[in-house]
């Protein structure tokens, strides 16, 4: 199970990134990213799993006692809650990037944007 | 008269803009003067000894005759042990030999040189043409007289005189300077008015300074 | 003090506050945001004052109520206080100085600019692993909302190449981070390093994914092409923030996060750094674009520092020294640039000639240039000192080497930059565009502050002295005070500093320092008699003057390697200043500067590879160097001295130095400066005497180093057109014989060599001077455009004739007794053949010097010089005194050499001079000054009796009243002979002139500059290919790594 | 043979009549605008690659000048001379200083001494040998030179000239 | 060693000696010339004669003060030179006024003359002088440069550079010559002689016939007669240094005119078998064949 998921998102970080490298156009790389980001989270999701054990929620089926062997490790978690959002913010920013870029040029060809070099 | 001779604006480095003219700013401007004898009779007889012992030649040839002084360096003639050498500059000569005839164009640099020669300084006529033009008396360009224009101390006649006769020449001329006679450097002093007219009348082109050291 | 908490909280809260105001408030906006990068500023500054004086300590501060693993903690000592400072503060000053386009954008730019700076503060002080990564994310996504605030149309291409790299560097990192947390359980980074992260399974290559991550945001080469592009495109305010405090911080994560991985990750580190130090210097060599060659230097700087982390093994209790003087130095010079640069409108290099409008601006650009490249008293330097000792003590002596190739291009880049904006011709569209706000300039002015201050206190906090703290650099830097003042007072002022400096030091100097210290201070003082021709004010020059004679008068004061290093480096500062003066040096300076400095580094070197971790290395302990190491220090050392008195191979840069220097500066640089490196030799061969390299004699190649100069330099003056290069290259020769009299190592060898001190000293200058004179009055410096100038300018030929019998060695003047000297010497060598070169060298003195005299003074007048005058009275002066000293040092030697000739007998009591009587006398022969001076006298002016006597109606006559094979000469120019003056020369020896040391220097500077400009194509431009170096990046550095852990 | 060469050469310029003086030098004349492209041909073509001289004659009688350009086809031995007449009054000549850059002296010479003008070439208008000279060029044959000498120069008084055909037919008498 | 009044008048007799044996032998070796040649020659006085010929010349001109004075730096350089070595061994009396140094003096002061007449040629403002110059300079650098080597080679073999104690060590014997105990010195320093003494194949400096004598061109009357004066002083004080060096001085009159005479032929025959050298290749020559020997020689001792 954890090591479906592990490879899934091991997948699906490697099918982001070769996406992202090998489309020019900004939005599907954009959208690349976020699969990218998508894998990572399972990652992290899976690092973080144990077998057999449930949700770090402390409700009555959890009794405090039990908290270290019963529920699994909550900071993985929290980790991929925090990483979500940001992943939110940063796809946001590259949106509005792709906007101006378009504004600019009229293309959205990543290519094409290579005034600055050398 | 020569582009170069004119006179010319010249701008210094600093921007002052002056003239130039050739022919003065160049050359000197004083005219020859005549130059007395030693203080003593014996010593002017002493130096005029080695005056005559030490004939150093001006190895200009102004014409044909050039071609007979060369043999007089060679062991047939050998004017050496007579003291007498070829210079190769007028500043180190004192003897002057016009070799044959003189063109116009030659005359000017034959007075140059001769001006830069120091005094006592002599002159000597090669062949009939420095006498009188000789076969060139009715020639456009060829001087008939160079009396007119320096002072000659000697003429040895001919066409051309062989080199015998330029020996027997420089003998003769020795005896001139010895007994004191040979002031033709003086005498151009002395008449340099007249020289320059003389000169003058013939070369028409005039574009030296008068005096030419 | 306040709390870290509440360093990161008020930022943060101030930014959701502008989001709650109307966009109208654009003022009150703005007064906020200032207020609050204020109030971090000092509330950073009270920390950093605090910890200073010691009455904190560093401090954990727990968030959440709980300690560490369970919750976010963040640590305050004086390194975080520093850096947090040094953020705020460069947050603030930008923000100062983005005053009209933060009100043009509003409250959301004044936001993001907010939580831009105190993301950077949050990278710097959190010790969470994960919290980290937080604040990096808020840090691109900061970036990304201020790059857009430049007017620049490539700005948001840029932009976004920057996050499609972020994205990947999240990935690895969040990655990274969890399989971390999964091996260690926590996510404190202290925690892991208690974990020995690295050392557990699969954590190491957590670790280097968390590493490679950090570094990746360092820019790296080669995985840097999108930070060019934002450095480039960006508002120079933003890259001053983001050059100074982004990679401050980010630099700070990387050395804080290191003790995860261990020690074994340091040599990755340190590879890294290097490579992108020598990189990025390389890359830089060729850019045109100030901000993009800003960005360059950026990554060098940072990979120079990141160099100093990956050495911390051994800098030990140093370790904060030294990297904080590298970064914080680059930190305020980087930013000042990117300020400065904000001023001005064109992006070209030479655009930036525009400063010269304001000697300030000048001030502060050169200031900020030090600074980078590290110069005394700046940080940078006292930082360099000490990596070096340790590096050297250490043996790591391939990156003491590599850091020090890179320095070296860095400031060779950095000073042609400098060069051409001191000397470029300036469009004059450009100086109208350039208007000065006053609050940016004033931005600026804070930095150069900052830069001087943190001058100070480096030097305060060095092991050494502090420079700043020497009387003579103190004199020469008040100078900058009176720039405004005329020319006669500042003269004044400088010889009186000169002389009374020597009148206070002289009687503790040894016979030895005696005569260098005199030929320095007083010589300098004669020859700064010159300068009272100059009128106006003539910026620049003094400061610029005395700090070379600051560092020549504590050069030879200097009693460690401290010291002498400092003393060099100023002199060679200073110098440089004055060669870049002349009107068409600046090519000339700037390769003088590069020699100058590369032979400095080698004395570095030398000095650190001696020293075996001793802090103040007496000069005197180069005796006790051990054997397996004296050659080499002696190799290093001895190239460095030669590279001053330019011994052939290393000498293409004196020429045109010397030649394009002004009238008054050449005879300062060739008639003293010189001596700096003869010193230098005096020095070394005194501490280290004669060492051998795999049974090679050194000092034997000395002495054919030098003969070959001797030949060599006197061959090239032959041949030289201009009257100055002459000089030069005859400087070339005269150093090579004071080389060979040193490398002799006997007593005659080393008088001879200090007598070409003295002798060398004046009659240069002298000729110098005149010749100066000459090509001031006539606007050339071309021999054949000059002649016949000796009734126009007699003085000035008096000196030069004086000269030239003196430099050819012809009695009776004092050449003479060098010669002797020599010829005694000689026969007691042990080594014979080079001689033969140094015989055939003599002579050829004689082919220049005629040819000096002749072309200039003698020969036909040129008709436009028919009406110059004598040199400025001020510049015959010092010449009329030179040909004084000139006669007396012919006439009593004695009394300059007899107390040296004493003081050599305890290092070489053979051979020593009988000064007795009138004649000198040595074991060979005798020799009697004033005897000879009668003589030649007496029969002089017999001579000239008896020739007045016969001809004593000489009439004067004119220039053209000469033979002409009864022609006549028509003009001047056609006349004089001066052109290719030694044409059979050339025809029988020319072949020895090729000019091999220019062209293998050359050679190797097409080289640096063609693979520069071949390697750094591979930055595209495309974002993609960037994200693929990154990438391949990771896995080349990954596999070595691997391969080497 | 040089006949051959003429005939060959009628047939591509207006070539006037052939004199041969010996079997390796012959004298052609032709108008003189053709001269150039004459020569032009001779040099490239026949291999006349020498410019021997370029001299003139002035035939006061038939108000002309006659200009010679004799040519050397060094590998053959041949001499071959090219002849042109000009008018007499204002007399000017193409310059062929472009073919054999010598020519220029020989031009300047005739400058000097004939007034013949070769616009064009290099220097022609220089003093050659004659420096300053203010009268009608002294080869011309209505300068008088007697005159000329007597004005310009003092003969030295005593002088006997002998007129040469008396002298020799004196001679000649006396021998008979 | 020291300066006695009565040597002033004794370095007189001496510079009287020279200059007489001096005019007599340059006419002699023109009159052997001439005798070759089938010729009369010159007077043996003629050479006197010259010079007071061009002493009385009435009139002279100057281009300014380093021309008036060169041929005083020249005779001087010459007078010097010939006063500052002893002329003859073991006379007190014609030691002259070597007190004031040793044979390194000799050796530098040998360029004053040289020195001061190129200024004074310059200032002429003729290019031939300056010509002249050029090419005499150029030459005299690989020219000298044998004779420095043999110096050289020569000190170290007696490890002393005063002239009489050089002179005193080859004493007692012909075989002590330094001729016969350095032999490869000496053959250096006579091929330098013949590069210094401005006879064939080395005249290209003077090279009448091309540039008007070179750097005299201007020269005349009383400047040339001190030149002249010189030009019979110089070689001989020249030969004096290499009889002293190389072959075992002289201790009286008869001695030093011989071996002054004998030394001067050796120019004087190389002279007139070869034709004049151009000015490079006189550097090739003495680069390739003089400079070696003189270099071995060095290695020898």
């Amino acid at each position: 199970m954890v090591l479906i998921v592990m490879s899934t998102g091991f997948l699906l970080i490697l099918m982001g990134l070769y996406g992202s490298l090998t489309n020019r156009n900004i939005l599907r790389m954009i959208v690349s990213f976020t699969v990218t980001n998508t894998g990572v989270n399972l990652v992290l999701i899976s690092v973080g799993y144990m077998p057999g054990r449930t949700a770090p929620i402390l409700d009555e089926t959890v009794a405090v006692s039990e908290v270290a062997q019963r529920i699994i490790d909550p900071v993985p978690q929290a980790l991929v809650l925090t990483a979500i959002v940001i992943g939110v913010g940063v796809t946001a920013l590259m949106l509005a990037y792709a906007y101006r870029l378009y504004e600019t040029k009229g293309t959205l060809d990543i290519s094409q944007f290579t005034e600055l070099k050398w | 008269m020569k582009k170069e001779l004119e006179k010319r604006t010249i701008k210094g480095p600093d921007g002052f803009e002056f003239e130039v003219d050739p022919l003065t700013d160049y050359y000197c401007d004083l005219p020859p003067t005549v130059q007395t004898p030693a203080y003593t009779r014996i010593i002017e007889s002493f130096f005029n000894w080695a005056r005559s012992e030490s004939l150093w030649i001006l190895g200009f040839g102004t014409g044909c005759g050039a071609i007979e002084m060369r043999p007089l360096m060679t062991p047939r003639f050998d004017a050496y042990r007579y003291g007498v050498q070829w210079r190769p500059t007028p500043r180190q000569a004192n003897l002057f030999v016009i070799s044959g005839y003189l063109s116009v164009k030659t005359l000017k640099r034959v007075i140059r040189s001769y001006e830069q020669m120091q005094s006592p300084k002599y002159v000597m006529g090669l062949g009939s043409c420095t006498i009188n033009g000789g076969m060139y008396w009715d020639s456009y360009n060829t001087i008939k007289r160079l009396d007119d224009f320096l002072p000659v101390d000697l003429y040895v006649a001919g066409c051309m005189p062989r080199p015998e006769a330029l020996l027997a020449g420089f003998q003769e001329l020795k005896k001139i300077i010895r007994a004191g006679e040979g002031e033709g450097a003086n005498e151009y002093a002395k008449r340099f008015e007249w020289y320059k007219k003389n000169q003058k009348r013939t070369i028409h082109d005039w574009d030296m300074p008068d005096y030419n050291w | 003090m306040v709390s870290p908490l509440v360093l990161l909280g008020t930022p943060l809260g101030m930014a959701f506050l502008l989001g709650m105001l109307q966009n109208r408030w654009r003022f009150a906006s703005y007064g906020i945001t200032l207020l609050t990068m204020t109030c971090m500023s000092l509330f950073s500054a009270d920390w950093v004052l605090g910890f200073a004086s010691g009455s904190l300590v560093a401090t954990d501060f727990s968030t959440a109520g709980a300690p560490p693993p369970f919750a976010i903690s963040l640590r305050m000592s004086l390194t975080e206080a520093s850096l947090i400072l040094l953020v705020n503060l460069a947050g603030l000053f930008s923000t100062l100085y983005l005053k009209e386009e933060l009100l043009r954008i509003g409250r959301r730019g004044m936001a993001v600019l907010l939580i831009d700076i105190m993301a950077l503060c949050g990278i710097i002080l959190t010790r969470d692993i994960f919290n980290l990564f937080v604040f990096f994310e808020l840090v691109v996504i900061s970036t990304g909302g201020l790059v857009l605030l430049s007017d620049d149309q490539r700005a948001p291409s840029a932009g976004f190449k920057y996050l499609i790299v972020s994205q990947l560097i999240s990935v690895l990192l969040l990655i990274g981070i969890i399989f971390a947390y999964h091996s260690t359980g926590t996510l404190n980074i202290d925690g892991m390093a208690a974990a020995s992260l690295g050392l557990l399974k699969g954590g190491a290559l957590a670790f280097f994914l968390i590493l490679i991550a950090v570094i990746s945001e360092l820019k790296p080469f080669p995985a840097n092409g999108w930070a060019l592009d934002i450095y480039e495109s960006a508002h120079p305010a933003f890259s001053a923030i983001f050059s100074a405090a982004a990679s401050s911080a980010a630099l700070f994560a990387v050395a804080k996060l290191l003790p995860m991985g261990g020690e074994s990750w340091l040599p990755v580190v340190s590879s890294i750094g290097l490579v992108s130090f020598l990189a990025a210097n390389l890359f830089a060599l060729c850019q045109e674009n100030d901000r993009r060659l800003l960005g360059y230097s950026s990554i060098a700087q940072t990979g120079l520092v990141l160099v100093v982390i990956g050495q911390q093994d051994i800098l030990g209790e140093r370790y904060l020294f030294i990297a904080g003087g590298i970064l914080l130095a680059h930190a305020v010079a980087k930013a000042g640039l990117y300020w400065l640069s904000g001023l001005l409108s064109n992006r070209h290099l030479t655009a930036w000639t525009v400063l010269r409008q304001s000697p300030l601006l000048l001030f502060a650009f050169i200031s900020f240039i030090a600074l980078l490249v590290g110069l005394p008293p700046f940080p940078g330097f006292y930082a360099k000192w000490e990596l070096v000792h340790l590096l050297a003590q250490e043996g790591r002596l391939a990156i003491l080497g590599l850091v020090l190739l890179g320095a070296l291009v860095e400031a060779g880049y950095l000073f042609r930059w400098f060069g051409k904006v001191v000397k470029r011709s300036d469009g004059g569209e450009e100086a109208a565009v350039f208007s000065v706000a006053p609050i940016k300039t004033l931005v600026v002015f804070a930095a150069v502050a900052g830069g001087w201050s943190l001058g100070y206190l480096w030097g305060q906090l060095s092991l050494f002295d502090n420079i700043l703290h020497t009387i003579p650099v103190l004199f020469a830097l008040g100078f900058l005070l009176l720039e405004r003042f005329p020319v006669w007072l500042k003269n004044s002022l400088a010889i009186v500093g000169l002389v009374s400096y020597y009148l206070i030091s002289y009687p503790a100097y040894d016979p030895m320092q005696l005569i260098f210290g005199t030929v320095i201070l007083i010589g300098g003082g004669v020859i700064l008699l010159a300068s009272y021709s100059v009128s106006g004010r003539r910026m620049g020059f003094y400061p610029s003057a005395m700090l070379m004679f600051a560092g020549l008068s504590l050069l030879i004061e200097a009693k460690d390697s401290f010291h002498f290093f400092v003393a060099w480096e100023l002199l060679t500062i200073g110098s440089y200043f004055l060669i870049l003066r002349g009107k068409q040096s600046e090519p000339h300076a700037l390769s003088y500067l590069v020699f100058s400095l590369g032979g400095a580094f080698l004395i570095l070197a030398g000095f650190a590879l001696a020293a075996e971790g001793v802090e103040l290395f007496p000069l005197s302990s180069l005796s006790q160097v051990t054997a397996d190491k004296a050659p080499w220090v002696f190799i290093l050392l001895a190239v460095g001295f030669m590279t001053k008195t330019a011994s052939v191979g290393l000498h293409i840069w004196l020429p045109g130095a010397h030649a394009e220097a002004e009238t008054d500066v050449s005879p300062m640089v060739s008639g003293i400066l010189l001596k700096a490196g003869l010193y230098g030799l005096v020095v070394l061969l005194l501490g280290m005497g004669k060492q051998q390299l795999y049974g090679v004699e050194l000092t034997h190649v000395m002495l054919w180093i030098g003969a070959l100069s001797a030949l060599l330099g006197n061959l090239m003056a032959v041949f030289q057109e201009d009257a100055k290069r002459l000089l030069a290259y005859s400087s070339i020769g005269q150093m090579g014989y004071a080389l060979f009299g040193l490398a002799l190592m006997n007593h005659l060898g080393w008088l001879m060599a200090l007598m070409f001190v003295i002798n060398h000293y004046i009659y240069k200058s002298m000729l110098f001077l005149s010749v100066g004179g000459v090509a001031k009055r006539t606007g050339t410096r071309l021999m054949y455009q000059m002649g016949g100038l000796i009734t126009l300018m007699p003085l000035s030929f008096i000196a030069v004739l004086i000269g030239i019998i003196a430099v050819s060695g012809v009695p009776p003047l004092s050449g003479f007794g060098g010669r002797w000297i020599f010829y005694n010497a000689i026969l007691t060598a042990e080594y014979r053949l080079p001689i033969i070169l140094i015989f055939l060298a003599g002579p050829i003195a004689f082919l220049y010097l005629f040819r000096l005299i002749h072309t200039l003074f003698l020969g036909q007048l040129k008709d436009e010089h028919r009406q110059i005058k004598e040199a400025p009275f001020w510049l015959i002066v010092p010449q009329m005194i030179f040909v004084a000293c000139l006669m007396a040092f012919a006439l009593v030697p004695g009394v300059a050499l007899r107390r040296f000739d004493l003081y050599l007998n305890q290092f070489f009591p053979q051979g020593g001079l009988n000064w007795e009587g009138v004649s000198i006398t040595s074991q060979f022969g005798y020799w009697s000054p004033v005897s000879i001076m009668v003589v030649v006298m007496v029969i002089f002016a017999s001579l000239l009796g008896w020739l007045i006597f016969v001809n004593r109606k000489a009439q004067k006559v004119k220039q053209f009243n000469m033979v002409f094979a009864a022609e006549r000469p028509y003009r001047p120019e056609t006349t004089h002979f001066a052109w290719n003056f030694f044409a059979p020369y050339k025809k029988a020896l020319g072949f020895l002139i090729q000019p091999l040391a220019t062209r293998f220097w050359g050679m190797v500077m097409d080289l640096l500059h063609t693979s520069a400009d071949l390697t750094r194509r591979f930055y595209t431009g495309n974002g993609q290919t960037y994200a693929i170096h990154l990438l391949a990046f990771v896995v080349v550095v990954y596999l070595f790594s691997m391969g080497s852990l | 043979m040089m006949r051959e060469l003429y005939k060959k050469t009628k047939q591509l310029f207006p070539l006037g009549d052939l004199t041969e003086q010996r079997h390796d030098l012959v004298f052609v004349s032709i108008p003189h605008p053709f001269l150039s492209s004459l020569l032009r041909h001779l040099r490239d073509k026949e291999g006349f690659s020498h410019l021997v001289l370029l001299t003139a004659v002035d035939w006061l009688e038939r108000g002309e000048f006659q200009l010679t350009y004799l040519l050397c086809n060094r590998s053959k031995a041949w001499d071959m001379g090219v002849r042109v007449v000009l008018p007499r009054e204002g007399a000017t000549m193409e310059s062929i200083h472009t073919l054999w850059p010598t020519a220029a002296t020989y031009q300047r010479e005739l400058k000097e001494m004939f007034g013949i003008d070769f616009p064009g070439s290099p220097g022609v208008n220089d003093d050659f040998i004659l420096e300053g000279w203010d009268d009608i060029p002294p080869y011309r044959r209505d300068f008088d030179t007697l005159k000329f000498a007597e004005a310009r120069f003092t003969q030295r008084p005593g002088r006997e000239s002998l007129d040469p055909a008396q002298h020799m037919a004196k001679h000649h008498s006396d021998g008979s | 060693m020291n300066f006695e009044w009565i040597q002033i008048p004794y370095s007189l007799l001496t510079l009287f000696i020279v200059i007489n044996y001096g005019l007599l032998l340059n006419a002699f070796i023109a009159k052997i010339a001439a005798r070759i040649g089938r010729r009369h020659g010159i007077h043996l006085f003629q050479n006197h004669i010259d010079l007071i010929k061009n002493y009385s010349l009435r009139t002279s001109i100057t281009h300014g003060v380093m021309f008036y004075l060169g041929p005083v730096f020249r005779l001087g350089g010459g007078v010097g030179l010939l006063l500052f070595v002893p002329t003859l061994y073991g006379s007190e009396m014609f030691s002259n006024l070597s007190f004031s140094g040793d044979l390194i003096l000799a050796l530098y002061f040998v360029f004053f003359g040289a020195l001061g007449m190129a200024l004074g040629a310059g200032e002429s403002g003729h290019p031939h002088a300056a010509i002249g110059v050029s090419r005499g300079l150029s030459q005299m650098t690989t020219a000298e440069l044998p004779f420095a080597l043999a110096v050289f080679s020569v000190s170290l073999q007696y490890q002393t550079l005063s002239i009489t104690e050089i002179v005193s060590l080859q004493q007692g014997g012909f075989l002590n010559w330094t001729l016969f105990t350095n032999p490869l010195a000496v053959a250096a320093a006579m091929l330098s002689f013949l590069g210094s003494m401005m006879r064939p194949p080395f005249d290209v400096v003077l090279a009448p016939q091309e540039i008007p004598i070179g750097p005299p061109t201007e020269y005349h009357s009383s400047y040339l007669a001190m030149m002249q004066t010189n030009r019979t002083i110089f070689p001989i004080a020249k030969i004096v240094i290499y009889m002293n060096l190389f072959f075992g001085g002289a201790a009286s009159w008869p001695v030093f005119f011989l071996k002054v005479f004998l030394i001067y032929m050796v120019s004087v025959f190389v002279g007139v078998v070869f034709p004049r050298f151009r000015v490079e290749q006189s550097i090739r020559w003495f680069l390739i064949y003089a400079v070696p020997l003189g270099i071995l020689s060095i290695l020898w001792v």
